[in-house]
């Protein structure tokens, strides 16, 4: 029975989880509520996950409505995958949140944070796993209402702004991805994925398809905040509280990501999207432009939240690259960055979020010599950043050897060239962080005791899990390959 | 050992510019003789002109004159103070004496 | 026996040196020696199923999908793990020494990063494949970055800056491109005897491109411009300098070299085509103008820092003639270079431990107090310079010969060139030291004691061994010629 | 028995020095040269310790005739070293001489390009301790010139042999002659040794710096070994005969006008040289008779002029001639060791010089050179002029400089006496050297004319030396220096790199400063668009946010919709 739910009960645990956070209203009890159905989260993906590797596509009718008609939840191998990461990450977060949370927010305000951050969830887990187009957008809506709120929360008062900025962009985005829909439906008379790639080869309107298609891949580019409509994301990451800003980094751009793979490969197809849309037109040097400038621009930043944001826009940068290859091998990178950059990244800011747990801000002059006083949190971003870098036995040295091989393949010498130069700045940035971590005398006066001031346990203990994670995949990276190269295949196939 | 001061004592004449001067003239007388056994010898000759008589006399005295004369004029050219080449050049500097036994001899330098 | 066992005493060693930490400091001590003699042993044993005609190789780690980590052992790299496995033994009794010697801090670290290069510079010489070296060599540059900023001063600091950075980003800009390059070509980054680029149809042109990537990525061969961070990384306590920036860190560099070019380009093609023609220039201006600056490096270790980037480029010259000759005397030499300039690392250590000085010109006459220390410095400056009765002679005679086979007469013009500046900057140390007069050198002016003041005993018994090797390679080169003579070229 | 070779034999004793105590060593170093010479006896002709060595086959000893004469005059010039230097108590003299000594028998003896140059590069090697052992700067840095040099021959020689093997596959040290690239160089390499011209500079610069007893072991070997190595490799090559030609002659005129009578011999040598190398340019079997006739008396004249003159700088610290004078008072024994010296090498009838430098005048009169024997015969007078009269007429005689040195001690008195018995011998008895030499022999040098021509020309000559001394023509010996070729690399080279490198400098700080203003440009202009607040890192406001993504839609949909 359980077994044949799985697809629905991806989204309803999280999705009832919520109410329940905020029946039960006392902090501790909120988080452990959140956290064990995370964990179930986990759980069910990683059994969708099992089971799609077995048998293939899963689809399920929601309430028993058949295909076209009612909404369809389908699992294959490119968002199964996804799934089992985004569950994961937040799984992992959530723990870690628990005290950082403690300290930065209200304590009556604990429940309804918690609340949000399953709302989130299960709009992002919504979007992975559905496979209709309309429900995209109300599980875009769901995910992207509680991510305003979730940005709120930060005590800087500047959260307020990027919160408001935020809506803004996002609201325009998720219209524009509205009007695609809407284009979509007229010109086809269809909202589910599958039916829609099949009609839209011999649809009626071939200017309806094209403009759905420019208002869908504009709308999707502003939430995947790929260069230059990447503008909100900075102000949002740094302003967040920064359990918040890992789970964002992690998970929020990489599902939009994922539905901009979905709408480009599986609903449009390649063909059209490359030959006929002039697609890399605007993504290839979106991917290219951004991941060189959103570097150097990481590299001037003082708050290490920030240069971690905009790192965070240079990394999608390499993902759309891959993308814009459209190759097996490109999309294979593009997705294996998208699993490596969401841990790595993820690790990253838990790190910061270390760092602010005992500092208060994570201001880079104020972090001389850190190594001797919070040694394993400094660890932790030294071995993050390295996967950033792409060292190998890092996911970073997987994807990014990936991508490189797979522009080489296809010619573009010199966009793999690019990506290297674009990680020497990643040396660079990573490297003035570490520098000032290991090196650097004591300039500012220093608010924390001498001697070892470590993060909590609980704070440290999820981030190294993840860490472990990533490392894993660095060493086995083989796996990642495997799953990603299943995934582009499924997604340069069509929907079969 | 052998007796140094009376070979030295062989030598003495050599203070005494009589002496010199008897000397070259024996030296002149001699170089008198070999010159006229030129006419009175045949010498084996291999290169022409060898055989002409004096050619070695005046070979040796001419040759020895415009060595003497060419090396004079190249030392206008080319003598240089000792420590031209500085410090670290073995003419501007004393063999150093802890290695030598620098002994006068007593009696002598009486 | 699998190669892989020979990265267990390394990295076992390390929680030992880790447990008994500066309260038992024999104790640690005597675990990294007996660690080292292990090793050796393990070097020695597969030398031994070499030699019988065994192939052994390690089993895979999948990193990326076609390409996995793998280790298996050949000729260049079982002289390379002999090489490094040996002189871990002896610079670790040197470092007993001179670490006490020195009173130096955080000694357990730097024993914990020193075995983790070891690790690396194992992993190094057994790779199988192109990655695994790549691997290896990532692995060693951020293994010994603690090292080189050990000092802790704003100068180790900055040192260690460069030497990251100049290590990662041409590793990361440049080999690694190099390195994808190869895989895209070949769909293969496996070592095989002959290369697998001949018949992939690289253009000339696209040829040179490729190694030019190779040899400048391949940073810690300190081609120049590549070079700056060897001379930095001398502020690293003296046996740092000595067993990773004379022999693990800079050979791994050459050690790339030799390998791609007689593994993966294959000497044939190189020979063939005229692509290493636009390198090897580069390499001879690095021979010629690091001695050049060796010559004005009044700072010992500065001075051998030079020394040793214009020998890597001997080696980095010999790879890029791709002869077999100069091949088998680039790996020669990287035997032969790694004991003289252990052996000079270790004087300058020894000098700065037992009369604290560091300048070439304060050591004059110092041949009187530090007199095996300076016969030792004579010898090893005699490998280096490539003059009887030592063993650098018959490597340089061999990469001369390789220039020949490829038949360029410049390039014995530079190193013959090369053999007569270094002359000119090593020369004068030990004669110095030796012949002028016992005056007053110190600041103070107080006059040098006449009585020896050696180094501490270990490490004067370091500087005997290493010394002593190279007399006896240059008497007795047969059974390391024979063991390179092995290599498969095609 | 390869591993009693008289070379080994030496090295042997060069370790013992090392590790025995000074009466040891004194003893070792008389004893070894014995010890060798029965080795050397013993030694079978033919080919010896053969050894196959990285691929090669290398000969350590071929003993033929030619090696042979050389071998033992090496041999027992290193017997006369030894007792001249019995009062030395320096391991590091000691040791090197033997090396030195026994590298240079190692040269003689070898059979291949490669084991040449081995001992090409450990002759370079030890004997430049002999002039670092005088523990000056100036010792110092003469020395650095002397094996920069040195080894600079040894490079030459090892480039030559690989290409040399490259072209023939063969690295047998036999008659080569200069037919290519490698043997060219090879040429070179042996020329530098045997101090061709403008190659020569690196002998007057650092024998004078050597030791006293390092003199006297100089002397000997590192260019009768090039002399050797030439008379190998390239007897009858023509051009030899034009190069000793002018090596006979143009030393003489500095000879004369220098002061330093160490220098003066340095001079000398490379006059003798000369002769040796025009015998060998000859080539027919009684020039390279004459060449390993000369050689050899050569070996043991110099030494003892070397040993004399030596003997004198060591009781009155000077070897200059104008600080010198009328030491025939104190000094009759090393006097009466300097005139045989003396005349030996003027080559007066009953002195060794006599015996041996006809044979190679002859031999280049026979063989229609008449312009080169003209040159030998001015050169014969030349010698006569600095190293027959120069150096005991300034030393013993002419002025009296008021010096009254000790006579020099017993063992230098004994060395000398042995060694100018040894020329007077030769020159007495001379088939007792002709029997040795390299091809039969059928010379008569005790013919009337003969005789007569050379006191003719010598006695012309003193008479001319007497009338220019008396005339006041004659140069004084003043001091100072006279430059020669070393002036280029002393003087030249060192102020145009110094004024190379001061322009190197300033170019690359000009381009340096250029690049880093630039740079700084750059950076300041990447830096005010990327630090906090710049365009592109300030949070965009709302507007602007809307317009880039109306911007890009715009683009979208007319890329799409044209």
């Amino acid at each position: 029975m359980i077994a044949t739910q799985l697809p629905a009960l991806q989204i309803i645990i999280p999705l009832f989880a919520a109410p329940l956070i905020v029946l039960a209203r006392r902090s501790e009890l909120a988080w452990i509520i959140a956290l064990v159905a995370n964990f179930l989260c986990v759980l069910v993906a990683w059994d969708l996950f099992q089971l799609v590797n077995e048998q293939g596509i899963i689809r399920y009718s929601l309430g028993g409505w058949a295909a076209p008609t009612g909404i369809e939840y389908f699992v294959d191998t490119v968002n199964a995958p996804l799934l089992l990461l985004v569950s994961s990450i937040s799984a992992i977060v959530v723990a870690y949140a628990y005290h950082s949370v403690k300290k930065s927010i209200d304590s009556t305000k604990h429940y309804l944070f918690y609340a949000a951050w399953m709302l989130c969830l299960s709009g992002l887990l919504g979007m992975l796993i559905t496979g209709d187009a309309f429900n995209v957008f109300v599980f875009l809506e769901i995910s992207s209402l509680s991510t305003y709120m979730l940005i709120a929360f930060g005590n800087d008062r500047r959260a307020l702004t990027a919160s408001f900025r935020y809506l803004v962009l996002g609201s325009i985005g998720a219209s524009f991805i509205l009007i695609g829909i809407g284009f979509l439906y007229a010109a086809t008379g269809s909202l589910n994925m599958l039916d829609l790639a099949q009609r839209i080869p011999n649809a009626s309107s071939e200017r309806a398809i094209l403009v759905a298609f420019s208002f869908i891949s504009i709308g999707l580019m502003i939430k995947s905040a790929i260069f230059p409509l990447h503008a909100w994301l900075a102000n949002a990451y740094h302003f967040a509280p920064i359990s918040v800003t890992a789970f964002l980094a992690g998970t929020a751009t990489k599902v939009s990501l994922y539905v901009l793979l979905r709408f480009l490969f599986s609903v449009f197809g390649t063909q059209y999207n490359f030959e006929y849309l002039l697609l890399n037109v605007i993504l290839l040097p979106a991917a290219v432009f951004g991941f060189l400038i959103m570097s150097v621009v990481a590299i001037f930043q003082t708050d290490l939240r920030r240069m971690l944001a905009y790192s965070s826009v240079a990394q999608i940068g390499y993902i759309v690259a891959g993308i814009s290859l459209a190759t097996q091998a490109g999309i294979t990178a593009g997705y294996a960055h998208i699993i490596n950059h969401a841990l790595i990244k993820t690790a990253l800011f838990m790190s910061v979020g270390c760092i602010i747990y005992r500092l208060g801000h994570a201001h880079r002059p104020s972090l001389d010599n850190l190594i001797q006083t919070m040694p394993l949190t400094c660890v932790a971003f030294i071995v993050s950043g390295l996967g950033l870098i792409g060292v190998p036995f890092t996911g970073g040295f997987i994807s990014k050897f990936t991508l490189i091989s797979a522009s080489m393949e296809k010619g573009w010498w010199v966009m793999g060239g690019l990506v290297l130069v674009s990680s020497v700045l990643a040396i660079i940035y990573i490297g003035r962080v570490v520098d000032v971590m290991l090196f650097r005398k004591q300039r500012l006066p220093n608010p924390m005791p001498q001697g070892r001031n470590e993060a909590p346990l609980s704070m440290l203990v999820p981030m190294y899990v993840l860490i472990g994670l990533s490392l894993y995949l660095g060493v086995y990276g083989s796996e990642t390959l495997t799953v990603s190269g299943e995934a582009a295949k499924q997604l340069l196939g069509g929907f079969r | 050992m052998m007796n140094g001061k009376k070979i030295a004592a062989a030598f003495a004449w050599v203070e005494s510019p009589s002496a010199v001067n008897t000397a070259i003239k024996v030296l002149a007388a001699l170089c008198g003789l070999l010159f006229l056994l030129d006419f009175v010898i045949h010498r084996h000759t291999y290169v022409p002109g060898e055989g002409m008589w004096g050619f070695y006399a005046f070979t040796g005295f001419i040759a020895f004159t415009l060595i003497v004369l060419g090396a004079k004029t190249l030392r206008t050219l080319i003598l240089r103070d000792e420590n031209y080449y500085g410090e670290q050049s073995v003419d501007s500097e004393e063999y150093p004496a802890s290695q030598l036994a620098i002994e006068s001899d007593q009696e002598d330098a009486k | 026996m699998n190669p892989i066992w020979t990265l267990l005493p390394p990295l076992l060693v390390i929680p030992f040196i880790i447990g008994f930490g500066e309260r038992f400091r024999n104790l640690r001590e005597a675990s990294i020696i007996i660690a080292g003699i292990w090793l050796l042993y393990l070097n020695n044993q597969l030398y031994n199923q070499f030699v019988a005609g065994n192939a052994i190789t390690s089993g895979e780690l999948p990193l990326l999908a076609h390409f996995s980590l793998k280790l298996s052992v050949e000729p260049m790299g079982l002289v390379f793990g002999l090489l490094a496995s040996f002189l871990w033994v002896v610079t670790t009794v040197y470092s007993i020494g001179y670490m006490r010697g020195h009173d130096e801090k955080n000694q357990t670290r730097f024993y914990v990063c020193f075995s983790l290069a070891i690790a690396g510079v194992m992993g190094a010489a057994y790779a199988d494949n192109l990655l695994t070296l790549f691997v290896a060599y990532e692995a060693i540059t951020i293994a010994t970055f603690p090292l080189v900023t050990h000092a802790g001063t704003q100068k180790a600091q900055n040192a260690g800056r460069l030497y990251l950075g100049l290590l990662m980003s041409g590793s990361i800009a440049l080999l690694l491109p190099a390195m994808i390059w190869v895989a895209t070509a070949a769909h293969t980054l496996d070592f095989v005897p002959g290369g697998v680029l001949s018949d992939v149809g690289l253009s000339q042109s696209a040829t040179a491109v490729l190694l030019a990537l190779f040899v400048f990525g391949t940073g810690k061969a300190a081609i120049m411009p590549m070079h700056r961070w060897l001379p930095a990384a001398m502020v690293a306590p003296t046996p740092v300098s000595a067993l990773l920036h004379a022999v693990a860190v800079v050979k791994t560099g050459v050690f790339v070299l030799l390998k791609v070019v007689t593994y993966t380009f294959g000497i044939d093609m190189l020979s063939t085509t005229a692509a290493a023609q636009y390198l090897l220039p580069v390499a001879a201006f690095t021979v010629v103008a690091s001695s050049i600056v060796a010559f004005t490096k009044d700072n010992l270790k500065a001075r051998l820092a030079y020394s040793t980037i214009s020998q890597l480029s001997y080696i980095i010259m010999a790879a890029l003639l791709a002869t077999t000759m100069s091949v088998t005397g680039g790996v020669f030499h990287i035997v032969t270079h790694a004991f003289g300039k252990i052996t000079l690392f270790f004087c300058a250590g020894a000098i700065m431990v037992a009369s604290h000085k560091t300048e070439i010109s304060q050591m004059k006459g110092l041949g009187k107090t530090m007199p095996i220390t300076m016969g030792a410095f004579l010898i090893g400056a005699l490998s280096i310079i490539g003059l009887p009765p030592a063993a650098g002679m018959w490597s340089k005679l061999f990469i001369a010969g390789g220039s020949l086979e490829a038949n360029n007469l410049i390039w014995i013009a530079v190193l013959m060139l090369s053999t007569v500046l270094n002359i000119a900057y090593l020369m004068p140390i030990a004669i110095n030291a030796f012949f002028e007069p016992n005056k007053p050198s110190d600041q103070s002016g107080a006059p040098l004691a006449n009585e020896w003041q050696e180094a501490p005993f270990a490490s004067l018994w370091a500087i005997v061994v290493t010394s002593s090797v190279c007399i006896l390679l240059f008497l007795f080169p047969q059974p390391l010629m024979s063991l390179i003579g092995s290599i498969q070229w095609r | 028995m390869s591993w009693l070779i008289p070379p080994l034999l030496f090295f042997y004793g060069a370790f013992l020095c090392l590790v025995v105590g000074r009466k040891q060593r004194t003893f070792i170093t008389l004893l070894i040269p014995v010890v060798a010479l029965f080795s050397l006896l013993m030694l079978p002709m033919g080919n010896m310790a053969q050894v196959q060595f990285l691929g090669f086959e290398l000969i350590f000893v071929r003993l033929d005739k030619l090696a042979f004469v050389f071998s033992l005059i090496f041999i027992i010039a290193a017997f006369l070293a030894s007792i001249y230097a019995w009062h030395v108590n320096d391991k590091v003299q000691q040791v090197s001489t033997l090396l030195y000594a026994g590298a240079a028998l190692g040269g003689v003896l070898a059979g291949d390009l490669i084991t040449l140059f081995l001992y090409w590069e450990i002759t370079a090697v030890a004997s430049v301790f002999l002039i670092w052992a005088r523990r000056t700067p100036a010792a110092y840095a003469t020395g650095m010139r002397y094996l920069l040099i040195q080894v600079g021959s040894g490079v030459l020689l090892l480039a030559g042999l690989l290409v040399h093997y490259n072209d023939t596959g063969s690295i047998l040290f036999e008659h080569m002659g200069l037919v290519s690239t490698g043997t060219l160089l090879i040429f070179l390499a042996f020329g530098i040794k045997c101090a061709f011209p403008l190659m020569h500079n690196w002998l007057q610069d650092s024998y004078p710096a050597a030791t006293v007893t390092g003199t006297v072991v100089l002397s000997s070997f590192t260019t009768k070994m090039a002399v050797y190595a030439l008379a190998r490799g390239y007897a009858g090559e023509e051009i030899l005969i034009y190069i000793g030609a002018i090596m006979t002659l143009f030393p003489i005129f500095f000879a004369e006008i220098e002061n330093d009578l160490r220098k003066v011999l340095a001079y000398s040598l490379n006059n003798q040289l000369g002769f040796m190398v025009v015998g060998v340019g000859i080539g027919t079997e009684l020039a390279l008779n004459g060449t390993a006739a000369h050689a050899f008396c050569h070996i043991l004249y110099k030494s003892l002029l070397f040993m004399s003159v030596g003997a004198v700088l060591y009781r009155t610290g000077t070897s200059k001639a104008s600080e010198l004078g009328g030491l025939y008072k104190t000094m009759p024994v090393t006097m009466v060791c300097c005139l045989i010296g003396a005349a030996s090498i003027s080559a007066f009838p009953l002195f060794s010089g006599f015996i041996s430098k006809s044979l190679i005048l002859d031999a280049s009169a026979k063989n229609g050179y008449y312009l080169v024997w003209f040159a030998l015969v001015v050169a014969s007078a030349g010698v006569l002029s600095h190293s027959g009269i120069k150096i005991p007429y300034f030393t013993f005689f002419a002025h009296d400089s008021g010096k009254r040195p000790m006579e020099a001690p017993v063992h230098m008195r004994i060395a000398m006496i042995i060694t100018a018995a040894l020329c007077v011998i030769i020159g007495v008895f001379p088939s007792l050297l002709y029997q040795l030499l390299p091809y039969e022999v059928d010379y008569k040098p005790y013919t009337t004319s003969h005789v007569l021509a050379q006191m003719q020309l010598l006695c012309f000559a003193l008479l001319a030396f007497v009338f220019l001394m008396r005339k006041g023509i004659h140069p004084p010996e003043v001091r100072g220096i006279n430059l020669d070729s070393d002036w280029a690399y002393r003087k030249g080279l060192p102020s145009i790199l110094a004024m190379s490198a001061a322009g190197a400098t300033q170019i690359a700080t000009k381009a340096r400063e250029g690049l880093q203003a630039q740079a700084s440009d750059w950076v300041f202009t990447i830096r005010r668009l990327s630090a906090p607040g710049g365009l592109l890192a300030k949070g965009w406001g709302v507007n602007s946010m809307v317009f880039v993504v109306t911007l890009l839609l715009l683009l979208v949909l007319f890329l799409n919709l044209k």
